[in-house]
């Protein structure tokens, strides 16, 4: 026989005032299943707890009902005051009179009243259905996949390692780094990019709990948080890496030459190469796409100058499997492609470059030995136009967001401009100055004194050719007057935008990405590192725009998640899930086809006891299952039942107004 | 029929039954956990105000409201339903309001084809941000109900006044 | 005890129909979706008391009701209370119109039923207030066989009041009861033209032959009893039940299968306790609360059904519970007749 | 339409080379020109077959019980009785090999009275769908045609409709003779038997017969094939049709032109979506 407890609360005067709460009381005394019901002011409050916690003891209550605020409020706080006094936290039920009722109905104090009694009445139906849960527990694989090699997927792949938990990091391209690599000077410190990353970069190569897996590629992943199983492919490198020592041998005699990506085509590589001198692993990769010996058949040069005899032309892509329990993304960005503004001359004009072109040949270690060129002629350029915004928060070309990076860096180059080209002269056409950050603004002011840039608040409307100059014409909406800027070079602040394949990767893993591609969080504000899909996820621009700091912030917090959720040797989840009555299902698996998590699976069971016939069932994966009851409202038989919101306890509500 | 001339409400089914002086009906509303519950919550915090008619039960998803749960209400208390989830795209649970939404068209039709109005069960998508909205919903619901009159169909023995 | 017999035509009949309909709260055969059911009318247009044999429901539902409340209970926090019911629809004083004589012999099987060891008030007060009008069948349905079992088809004591359609437009009316002839002197004849017509009984009598001939089926009704005691365990069980569907219409629409169910609706804090009809065919029937069922397979079912018709039914009260309508083989979707299956049954080895 | 000479040589070899346990065909009544479901265990019995126009029983019901299951079975479809079929096969009830199917190239069939039935008057796939063995001349595929009652019904107003289902719903004795003859309500348990459910506790009257009739046709809709097994099996003749080919008609219009048991592996309109679905009746 159940025992209900009812607990009024009046939210100081937000219930009391609005609903007769007295009356409230009175009201559900007379339902047969209440033992016991009062009011107070403040339930929630420590002496309001203790009368809840009393009254489960005194009347030895078997479910508890807190009419109050709504229970996205106060459900854990009551679960805990029902827990302390020794009944499961599951056995409460609360009514919520506050939000449905005294906020909404503030002028008719009898009807919100009389819809609290009925929200407290199908609150106690509800609660006579309740069942005792218990948190579940799934066993948890303490091993961690990291995808992506930039500096996100370093952080992550560090601070996860160094709470001595194995991970595995996995890089598309032959060399870690990702886009950090290619940056000279970072803002807003001007320290040196490659100084304060490739020590990070060595110390993944060595750490002891990393398994750096370069060259390649997660193709599947299967199973659920703390459970997974990845499917990666080693692309073949053609180079044995076990006995390869990096001497360098065969990419200075490899007759082929290709443009060279990390250098942004600038220059070129070889088709056996290391993407950078710094790179980690530093061993060669041979281009499968224009190595003679693989494309022709003809040439064999490296495999001849190899002392260790590291070249295999008949490598075969790999695919390995490895058990993880959770996934860090960290895939980074792209940069937007601007041949959409024609009137630029974009793709015309060899003297218009790309922000991260004029990164390259600044970088010391660049192609132009850190001198920036004019692409057309060779010659250092003396006044030099950066433009930004190309592409960001542009509906009618590009994409509506802030890039959020552009403003700094565009200012950090008309810095490393002022430094590597003595009497030279930036102008800089902007939309805004956006410099939100630790010593951001401070960096931009000084870099304005510092180099004298010329600051034109403007769009670009036309570039065009006169002699070996390009004309910029732009408005400087400060003057209200169309200007024209005579540049040798022209530097455009591209957008950044997510990874051609991020919207692949999501649906490989299971999370869902906005409309730009960019992968969702489970929450924008609270839960900005979580995926929607329990144990996965995110850090770096494989979310959204980032600069570097906050990169590193989100991949440790990503860390920081990994670590929590490998506390145990088995996690907790929310019991409020669906299960299967075996002697009711009847094995049609429709369930099955609209579990959008794969959460339901089929077992073969003895038809009846001791019997060998075997029927079908459906079983439902408790660490999947996110209890949406999906599969409970289509299951005709009702062998499926959501704990928490079971058909019971919903009819039990139904009826009782 | 002498009542109907009094203005008085008649139920749209069976216009033989009259409404009770200041009867007022009783609306089932069942809302989605994230979107619709959180917005139904949102029109509290706003203190939106909107007529009392209608009592919510809370649903994890549109997608676990089983057309029996409709049924019965219209058996048993309500004169009305509403069933309100997150937006197409939105839902938590990634596809769950699509199923959904199939089956409260089906439903809602095969109730009006057996002789409910249509109005007695309605749908509304309801996100966490729109509590103005669901004031606005809720409103039209128990406006459109008040005019249908009580219902009387198939009603359960306790119910059928 | 020498009763009246009176004679009238069609036109008489039709005005003694009337003029019951008009005087008394009066159920008869009503038409629905090509089938009829017994209903409260109020004009002789609304029904058809001749009603053919295969198109019509059993008069079962008015003594013994699909779903009838037997109490109403509320439960709040000073207790339980159980309540009175409504009033039962179906106790007043009423006239039943156009019952077939394979009904009348059906509520005969149900008294014995309902006044054995608890004696069901309800049932027997729908009885005491209900005139019964049994019409005889001018000829015999498809799949009847009430004729050629253990009850004289002529003289029903449930009959209060038969009606027989002799030649020539000839129709008999006799009191069979004493509740029938009261019920004559009240609602009296008027068009008839002779009393104690001397022929009468012989007329009628004819009728009756010409009907008990025209029956395709012919039941050996004591063989059958005597075997079918014998073979409980013959597969032929199996064999014969093979194709049902098990979809308890059979003991839904016979006119005496008894067994009900207890059914609560609680809803809130008050409920209803209703009794149900139930069916042995019924995979449910027997299952118990701790999980065992002893009848788990179709065949046993169909066994139980068979044998309570013509078995253990006789053994307790001395009589065949079948009375040979026919009605479970026409509603049958798969057309099992328990006519052949009793028979082939019956002829089985052991 | 006559194939019982056909399907008596085919049970024969199937049985002969040991292909099967049991062949679900049919029989006369014995006494009129009506047919009665038969299972048959030997070759011995196949004289009793026959298959015409009067083989109205979808036989697909006959895979769902404990006398089948697990054994091979043979039994003869037509096209709607092979829609039901592929259903199963689609809900994993039935295992294809161990079936043997012989189809028919139906050219509709006639109730009791002789009069072509009204499902194969609109039929939109006269031919089996899935089969071993296929007897007749192949149909081409009929164009989908609103039911004649559904349209009369529709156009009838509000309260009309009402008391007509009234009258429905009140003649309705709870037998469940409907759901035991429907192919397609295999469910172990089922949610409207008081036995079973969690949840129903019906008497047998008017409100528990529409809650009973609406479950029972929700779980129906977009599955329902159409093979009027029910509709035969309801003893107060009551024509449930109307429930099952209104949702029909509204799946089909609303949800891409959705038929059920068309093709294995095709499963009812409740267990996939579309984005394109109509989003306009919801505020």
């Amino acid at each position: 026989m159940a025992r209900v407890g009812v607990f009024v609360c009046f939210c100081g005067a937000n219930i009391a005032d609005f609903v007769d709460v007295n009356q409230v009381v009175e009201e559900v005394k007379r339902i047969k299943e209440v033992k016991f019901a009062t009011n107070y002011k403040y339930m929630c409050s420590d002496p309001g707890q203790q009368q809840i916690r009393d009254a489960i003891i005194q009347y030895r209550l078997t479910s508890v009902v807190v009419a109050a605020c709504s229970p996205r409020m106060h459900e854990k706080t009551f679960r805990k005051a029902l827990f302390d006094a020794g009944m499961n936290p599951y056995l409460l039920e609360i009514a919520n009179i506050r939000e449905h009722s005294s906020w909404v109905h503030q002028k008719d104090k009898k009807a919100a009243t009389e819809k609290a009694i009925d929200l407290v009445r199908m609150a106690v139906a509800k609660s006579i259905a309740n069942e005792q849960l218990h948190e579940i527990s799934v066993p948890v694989t303490k091993r961690a996949l990291v995808i992506g090699g930039g500096i996100a997927g370093i952080q992550a792949a560090l601070d996860i390692a160094d709470a001595r938990i194995p991970v595995v990091l996995v890089e598309k391209s032959p060399s870690i780094g990702g886009k950090m690599a290619q940056l000279d000077e970072t803002f807003p410190t001007l320290d040196c990019s490659q100084c304060i990353l490739t020590p990070k970069m060595v110390d993944v190569a060595s750490h002891p709990y990393i398994e750096l897996i370069p060259y390649a590629e997660v193709l599947e992943l299967e199973g659920f948080v703390g459970n997974y199983k990845a499917k990666i492919k080693k692309k073949a490198s053609y180079v044995n890496f076990k006995t390869c020592t990096g001497c360098g041998a065969c990419w200075q005699k490899c007759p082929v030459k290709v443009p060279n990506e990390y250098n942004m085509g600038i220059d070129k590589r070889k088709a056996i190469y290391t993407p950078f001198p710094q790179a980690v692993p530093n061993k060669p990769v041979i281009d499968a796409e224009h190595c003679n010996m693989l494309t022709k058949g003809k040439c064999g040069i490296c495999a001849k100058v190899c002392e260790k005899g590291s070249i295999d032309y008949k490598m075969q892509d790999e695919i390995i499997e490895r058990e993880i329990g959770a996934v860090v993304v960290a895939t980074g960005y792209s940069l937007w492609d601007p041949k959409p503004y024609e009137e630029y001359g974009v793709g015309r004009f060899k003297d218009i470059i790309t922000s991260l072109e004029f990164e390259r040949m600044v970088s010391a270690n660049g192609p132009t030995g850190g001198v920036p060129i004019r692409p057309s002629d060779g010659q250092v350029p003396k006044n030099v136009v950066f433009i930004k915004c190309i592409g960001s928060r542009d509906e009618a070309k590009g994409i509506e967001y802030c890039s959020k990076i552009c403003c700094m860096y565009t200012t950090k180059h008309t810095i490393l401009l002022h430094h590597k080209v003595p009497g030279s002269h930036s102008y800089v056409f902007y939309m805004d100055i956006r410099a939100a950050g630790k010593g951001y603004e401070e960096f931009v002011k000084k870099a304005q004194v510092d180099t004298a840039a010329t600051y034109l608040r403007g769009r670009v409307s036309k570039i065009y050719k006169k002699g070996d100059k390009l004309i910029v014409r732009g408005e400087d909406a400060q003057i209200g007057q169309v200007v024209e800027v005579v540049a040798d070079l022209v530097v455009l602040a591209t957008a950044v935008i997510p990874n051609k394949d991020n919207p692949d990767l999501a649906r490989l893993l299971g999370v869902s990405y906005d409309k730009y591609g960019y992968m969702s969080e489970a929450h924008p504000k609270l839960r900005p590192v979580e995926t929607a899909k329990a144990g996965i996820f995110l850090a770096g621009c494989t979310q959204a725009p980032k600069d570097i700091p906050d990169t590193v912030a989100q991949a440790s917090a990503c860390a920081a998640k990994v670590c929590g959720l490998f506390s145990g040797d088995t996690m907790k989840k929310d019991p409020m899930i669906s299960s299967v009555n075996n002697e009711f299902c009847s094995g049609c698996q429709n369930c099955v086809k609209v579990c959008p998590y794969g959460a339901i699976v089929t077992e073969e069971i003895p038809m009846s006891r001791g019997s060998k016939e075997m029927r079908t069932v459906a079983k439902i994966n408790e660490g999947v299952c996110q209890g949406c009851g999906s599969c409970v409202a289509v299951c005709r038989s009702m062998a499926i039942s959501l704990a928490g919101f079971s058909d019971p306890q919903i009819i039990n509500e139904i009826v009782s107004i | 029929m002498e009542a109907v001339a009094n203005n008085q409400l008649v139920s749209i089914e069976k216009p033989e039954i009259v409404a009770p002086p200041n009867w007022e009906p009783v609306i089932i509303g069942i809302l989605c956990n994230w979107c619709s519950y959180a917005g139904s919550d949102l029109t509290g915090t706003s203190r939106i105000q909107y007529p009392p008619n209608i009592r919510i039960i809370r649903v994890p998803c549109s997608s676990r409201v089983d057309p029996w749960f409709l049924i019965k209400s219209l058996q048993t208390t309500a004169d009305g339903v509403l069933v309100s989830g997150c937006h197409p795209g939105d839902c938590h649970y990634i596809t769950g309001n699509y199923f959904a939404r199939r089956r409260f068209l089906v439903t809602k039709k095969l109730l009006s084809f057996v002789g409910f109005h249509e109005d007695r069960v309605q749908f509304s998508w309801v996100s966490a941000a729109e509590g103005p909205k669901f004031a606005k919903v809720v409103a039209k619901v128990t406006e459109d109900i008040k005019k249908l009159g009580p219902l009387h169909l198939y009603k359960k023995e306790n119910f059928d006044k | 005890m020498n009763v009246e017999i009176f004679v009238t035509d069609k036109a008489g009949l039709q005005k003694f129909y009337e003029a019951i309909i008009a005087k008394n709260e009066t159920y008869a055969p009503v038409e629905k979706f090509g089938k009829f059911d017994f209903k409260h009318v109020s004009s002789l247009s609304e029904c058809d008391p001749d009603s053919p044999i295969e198109k019509t429901m059993s008069a079962k539902p008015l003594f013994f009701p699909r779903s009838a409340k037997i109490l109403k209970y509320t439960a709040d926090s000073s207790g339980t209370t159980v309540k009175e019911t409504d009033e039962d629809p179906l106790a007043g004083k009423r006239v039943i119109l156009g019952m077939k004589h394979c009904d009348a012999r059906g509520l005969q099987v149900l008294d014995k039923v309902y006044n054995w060891d608890y004696i069901d008030s309800d049932y027997q007060k729908r009885r005491q207030n209900t005139v019964v009008i049994s019409t005889r069948c001018d000829k015999a349905g498809t799949h009847c066989f009430c004729t050629s079992l253990d009850y004289d088809v002529q003289n029903l004591d449930a009959m209060d009041v038969l009606i027989v359609k002799g030649q020539d437009g000839k129709i008999f009316i006799k009191a069979r009861t004493e509740k029938g002839e009261d019920f004559l002197k009240s609602n009296p004849i008027d068009s008839a033209n002779s009393k104690q017509h001397p022929a009468s009984e012989e007329e009628m009598k004819k009728q009756y032959d010409a009907f008990a001939a025209s029956f395709r089926l012919k039941m050996n009704y004591k063989e059958i009893n005597e075997n079918l005691s014998k073979i409980f365990d013959t597969p032929e069980f199996e064999n014969v039940s093979s194709n049902c569907i098990g979809c308890n219409t059979c003991a839904f629409i016979c006119p005496t299968c008894h067994c009900f169910k207890i059914s609560d609706e609680k809803i809130k804090d008050s409920g209803v306790r209703y009794k149900c009809y139930d069916s042995c065919n019924n995979g449910y029937f027997t299952l118990m609360a701790g999980g065992h069922n002893p009848r788990p397979a179709k065949y046993r079912r169909w066994r139980q059904r068979a044998m309570h018709k013509f078995v253990y039914y006789k053994e307790r009260f001395g009589e065949n519970l079948c009375v040979g309508c026919g009605r479970c083989t026409i509603s049958c979707p798969v057309n099992i007749s328990i006519f052949e299956v009793v028979n082939q049954v019956a002829k089985s080895e052991k | 339409m006559d194939y019982t000479k056909q399907i008596q040589e085919i049970v024969a070899k199937l049985f002969a080379e040991d292909k099967i346990d049991v062949f679900a065909g049919y029989r006369m009544t014995g006494f009129d020109e009506n047919q009665v479901p038969v299972l048959i265990q030997s070759s011995g019995e196949v004289s009793r077959l026959v298959f015409n126009d009067k083989s109205v029983f979808n036989l697909c019901n006959y895979l769902k019980y404990d006398h089948t299951r697990n054994k091979r079975v043979g039994l003869v479809v037509k096209g709607c009785d092979s829609r039901s079929l592929n259903l199963l096969l689609t809900e994993g009830q039935v295992k294809r090999e161990r079936l043997y199917i012989v189809g028919i190239a139906c050219d509709g069939v006639v109730d009791e009275q002789g009069n072509k039935m009204q499902n194969c008057e609109e039929c939109m796939f006269p031919d089996a769908l899935v089969y071993d063995e296929l007897l007749g001349t192949q149909h081409p595929e009929g164009k989908y045609k609103v039911n004649s009652d559904i349209k009369e019904l529709a156009s009838k107003g509000l309260v009309e409709r009402r008391a007509y289902f009234e009258e429905i719903f009140e003649s309705c004795i709870r037998c469940n003779a409907c759901r035991h003859s429907c192919p397609l309500c295999y469910c172990t348990k089922c949610c409207i038997d008081q036995e079973t459910s969690k949840l129903y506790n019906g008497a047998n009257n008017t409100s528990s017969a529409f809650h009973a009739l609406m479950t029972w046709s929700l779980h129906l809709a977009g599955r329902c094939v159409d093979c009027r097994n029910c509709e035969k099996a309801c003893p107060s003749h009551l024509p449930l049709h109307l429930l099952h080919k209104w949702n029909e008609r509204v799946i089909y219009e609303n949800f891409q032109e959705h038929l059920s048991g068309v093709k294995e592996g095709d499963r009812g309109a409740f267990y996939k979506y579309s984005l394109q679905d109509p989003d306009d009746f919801i505020m």
